[in-house]
């Protein structure tokens, strides 16, 4: 019961703040929360990175292992995506098998990179119809504060950018980077009343579950699109969704980008 | 496996035109044990809808005290796709079944049945591209055939991006070889496209591609939504004879 | 409560009209409900069967699959039955893996085929201990309004008998009929005190579950029986409905054989 | 593996008559900590059975106001079988469980025992073929070794066609060439045979062939039915000296 | 409710008789109960016993396959031990999945025999890096009237030393005796308040599962130790615990060792 | 894959003497949402651990009216080993929940919370032998982040016997090659270790060394217990600036 109230006065305030023009931490309606991005943090993994999102952590871990191809599409890699939304992370996340909320995250984050052919799947083929590198993206989520959509993308993206591809170890040639040619963003927004607030954090959320989630690749183009949550959304909303979010998926990249390339990932460099 | 050349002479593979719906057919009230039911076919898809409810929700915990809880539940039969398909829920079925619950439960009047449960089952006895869409069309008009109040019929269709052409309710081929797939559920009121009730989009377009789209499938919805409330008419005309 | 007392009601109503020498709806004891077999519906299988019995429905496809045979049986196909309760079909039924009476449901169907020999295995062999195929058969019930298991195993020999061997897509040859060489019809009646209704409708079944299903091959030999429900039966009972059964199949044989052969199967005729 | 001759000389392989039950023990109150228990060979099957209850059912909503829940188990081990069985239930072994369940509940005093459960767990230490009817026999000592009130004992058997011949109690090599097998329990009542508790049959026999096995069935009960009774007896005899 | 009034008796009347210095059997504290153990039972399996303890009772069957090596181990067999607590053994046991419980007592005794080498492994090779022999040790409880424990891990040794390899069978060669090189032997004791139960009996279990098992080889050597159950040990009782479990367990293999040879396993005599 | 010498000129393979630990880095409160959370590198090993609780359990009929009830959750991310672990429980993970759970039960003052739950959950992110001891090391941590009452610090380290020697918190090619491993953990109160919480062993020792061995580990395990203080400390001393 007190967690009821607690939860509705929450939700008024967070409601009243969006009325008066406000989100409650003071950011703008279309501002991202500070993303830090850091790669190459678990060394056991082919590729990895941590994604802090505000509060929201996530680490995402690249393995490889070799595999036979699909029989319709003999010549390309594989790319397997999996989330676990892992108890630590939140309060209301219970062991077991993944629930309906960490599918569908796992699979949104998955077409984001398959549909931008961020991964160059036709360069992961050791021998045509015998084997291929199979590319294992686990998503593993630390700290669940809102949006852990974009933060896995981010991180999704990050650690394969991150990635060699461990050729040697399983006696195929020599390792290679990871061939990367995409750079997918996905852009979650919280729908309320007429407004659209970019990044919900977790608060925020309270109102209500109202997401959408589009992603875009380098040039601009929508590679996917999600709505998630139960509520109707106006035809008009959408479109202004829809270029709100390619626009700060562009921003995003430029932030994302320059981090992977600076001078921080200390751990990086050898790599 | 190569790409096939998929529009020859301004037409598809199977004759349509780019805004063309595959042939549709719509039975209501086919199962006797339902609340509610629906057969339908959009092409080679074969879907068949039930409701039961509101009823009762065991075990008491899952109740909601202020309203009824929806649950919705996508099921593809082992043998409604060329490879045998396992049978019980795969990754694939279980987001289905959530986006598909969340496009019907804001237009469901939940509030007037607290305490109770309002299921939707969907089985695909054959899947032919779009089968999500086809069975959000045949779950509405179960939901209509078992009495369930509602906001307006929610009715759904894909668009796809095809050899560079944005077209309406893609087929197989259309779906495997195509630039991009965008599944749409559209809530309908007296006429008239009220809202976005479903959106999903894989693939690769422009945004005013996306645009496009959009309004191309308001206008497939359209279509199918007459042929929605003209299956439920036939119905109760023909139990008043 | 209502409910129970609803059940109540209804039980009470069935046993009196049973006492009174009538079924509930004006069937004679040992009369099935209308049968109506529809072949080929679900082009995409390689052998589908609907099947109406009143008012209950199912469907049965078929899919093969190229696969080994078992060490012991190095020459022959192997068939896998599988029965689904899914929850459309009934309020009864939930979501979830098979339960009791949907393992006992395939595999009481399965016996029937197995044991009648009806599926000429050893033709189904492709290479000795090698490759043989599998055939699937799913059973889907949509409607249960009692008697599942003589809408299933009905459908189940009519969607094998409408059956194509896809040997071309597996690369093994030519297209063929699976090869069919018996006719098991299973018959189940309700045990109700002294009486034997054939073909239970589900309203019948309020008053118990006191089921006996009993096969038998074109040539009047039993191949499969089974005894469901807590009750327990005389002898002369069991006689009684041993007799009766398999005049019934003989009954039933002669009219699916005849749907089966008609023209009413458009879909049919193409294959 | 080609069928081997099953009948030499009008004998079995085992040099068992038609009519001759395999070697049987049965032995009461093997356990400890079950209320009731039987250990029970039959050939080379080994089977223990242990009963516990009637005692409290939890979790709550699965309680009968109105009489006991029966629960039986048939479970093998994974070294009872020459290929090791995986650990855990398959569809043979529910199956199993369901129509034994089902023989037990109707003689069972169920209703002398309202809101309790009274489980029945059978374990298959080694199987040689019958191996549902010797459980059943394991189970209905071990439920009188609880003190459950019962209508009668049930005593199962399973008869067999091979080779052309009717014949009782089949063994692992009979069961797997013969032409058809038909495992049936009977309640038993002061030394009558009331009715038939498990019917079940695959195989192919004529309508004249399955009677017989019954009638030979019922030969066998009758037999297995006295050792039931005496090692039931030979315990509590033992008991009061 | 009265069940709760019943464990507390009991548990004040075991520990009002400890504190008398005395066991509720009269047993000594370091006194096992009657070990009695049978080999050979299972005719199927290629090594079998079943282990009394007092009222305890396990059986534990060996069963042989031939599979793949594991990859860092390519010259070696496999053992595989698993644990079924069956609801017929205790009241408390539900069926299901294994639970911590079984998969402890499991993975302990497992480490018994793991850890003394008492299998030879590398005898266990068929072909170096293709084919090795998979020996199942399979522990089915019977009865639990306290230290499933150590009847188990006495019953895994008797077992392995009463396997013959099949290797006929699988068409690898000729039967052997499964090479068998230690005799390990765990002792497990209940740690009450100052005092150490040896071989605790279930009564005895109802004042807390303070459980220590100590697994020692035919030198004397540890190869396993698992502290189990929700207590704190002191660290003089744990050295008190290590000497008398060393101790005892020469005891008790001398005694199994002597059965194990003896007359009275009539069974065992042809394998 | 033939054994390496793991130790050369009186020196282990990463160059630490017998007696030394890894380096080791422990952080406070690095999670939010957590009640209590912390990260832990020991060598490669990277843990984080968070505590939620105490807090309501549900459903009910977990709950326990004299005192909290204690999960313990050690989970492997699947990058966080050589060949990726297939997400989910295995065998391995829930024996080491269980031994690590009754290691902190005794400790956290479960009286103070009847009817509540408190949650412990850890995830290896990298796993480099000795992962059991390191998280229970992060969770005693993370419990006193959370405020939850224990009579002590449970703190906890591996010693090994490696080519003859006794040697403290073995690495992975120690763990791997070594003839035994031997994971401890205490409770420490008022910088006194007080009692064994946790004990495993595995390999060959003799009983003198096994003694030894748990001499060693107390010796690092007050190591470790100073660093587990300051971490602590230095959150609480930054808090208040």
């Amino acid at each position: 019961m007190p967690e009821d109230i607690l939860m509705d006065i929450k939700r008024d305030y967070v409601l009243s703040r969006i009325r008066a023009g406000e989100r409650i931490d003071g950011r703008n309606f279309d501002e991202f929360r500070k993303v830090e991005v850091k790669t190459g943090i678990i060394e056991k993994a082919e590729g990895s990175a941590l994604v802090k999102l505000g509060n929201t952590q996530v680490v995402v871990g690249v393995k490889m292992q070799v595999g036979e191809p699909f029989p319709d599409t003999p010549n390309m890699g594989i790319i397997i995506t999996n989330a676990e939304l892992v108890p630590l992370a939140s309060p209301t996340f219970e062991p077991g098998p993944p629930d309906e909320n960490s599918i569908e995250l796992a699979r949104v984050v998955d077409r984001g990179i398959r549909e931008s052919e961020a991964v160059d799947l036709e360069k992961l083929c050791i021998e045509e119809g015998e084997k291929v590198w199979i590319v294992f993206i686990d998503i593993h989520a630390l700290d669940d504060d809102g949006n852990l959509m974009d933060a896995s993308s981010i991180a999704a993206i990050s650690a394969l950018m991150n990635t060699t591809v461990p050729a040697e170890r399983f006696g195929v040639g020599e390792d290679f980077k990871l061939p990367i040619r995409d750079f997918p963003i996905s852009v979650t927004s919280l729908v309320v009343d007429d407004r659209i607030l970019v990044d919900p954090c977790r608060d925020e959320m309270s109102v209500g579950k109202n997401l959408m989630t589009i992603t875009s690749d380098e040039e601009g183009n929508v590679v996917a699109m999600q709505k998630s949550g139960s509520y109707l959304m106006a035809e008009e909303k959408f479109y202004e969704l829809l270029d709100l979010s390619v626009a700060k998926a562009k921003e995003i990249r430029e932030n994302v980008r320059e981090q992977l390339k600076g001078g921080e990932n200390g751990e990086d460099e050898e790599s | 496996m190569e790409k096939p050349k998929l529009i020859v002479d301004g037409k598809r593979l199977d004759g349509r035109g780019f805004e063309e719906l595959r042939p549709i057919k719509i039975e209501v009230g086919v199962l006797k044990r339902a609340d509610g039911s629906c057969y339908l076919e959009m092409g080679k898809n074969k879907i068949i809808a039930a409701v039961y409810g509101p009823r009762e929700v065991h075990p008491r915990h899952l109740q909601d005290p202020s309203k009824a809880v929806i649950r919705y539940r996508y099921n593809m039969a082992p043998f409604s796709v060329e490879e045998r398909k396992k049978p019980g829920p795969d990754r694939r079925s279980v987001e289905i079944s959530k986006v598909s619950r969340e496009a019907l439960e804001p237009v469901i009047m939940k509030e007037l049945f607290p305490r109770s449960g309002i299921d939707v089952f969907v089985e695909v006895l054959q899947a032919d591209a779009g089968t999500r869409t086809a069975c959000l069309n045949a779950a509405s008009v179960a939901l209509i055939d078992a009495g369930v109040m509602m906001k307006g019929i929610v009715t759904a269709v894909a668009v796809a991006k095809v050899d560079g052409q944005i077209v309406l309710d893609p087929m197989k081929e259309e779906d495997f070889y195509g630039e991009a797939d965008m599944p749409v559920a559209f809530l309908i009121r007296n006429d008239q496209i009220e809202s976005i009730a479903l959106l999903q989009m894989d693939g690769r377009m422009t945004v005013e591609e996306v645009k496009k789209g959009i309004e191309l499938a308001k206008k497939g919805a359209m279509e199918i939504y007459r042929m929605q409330r003209e299956a439920v008419m036939k119905k109760y005309v023909k139990e008043e004879e």
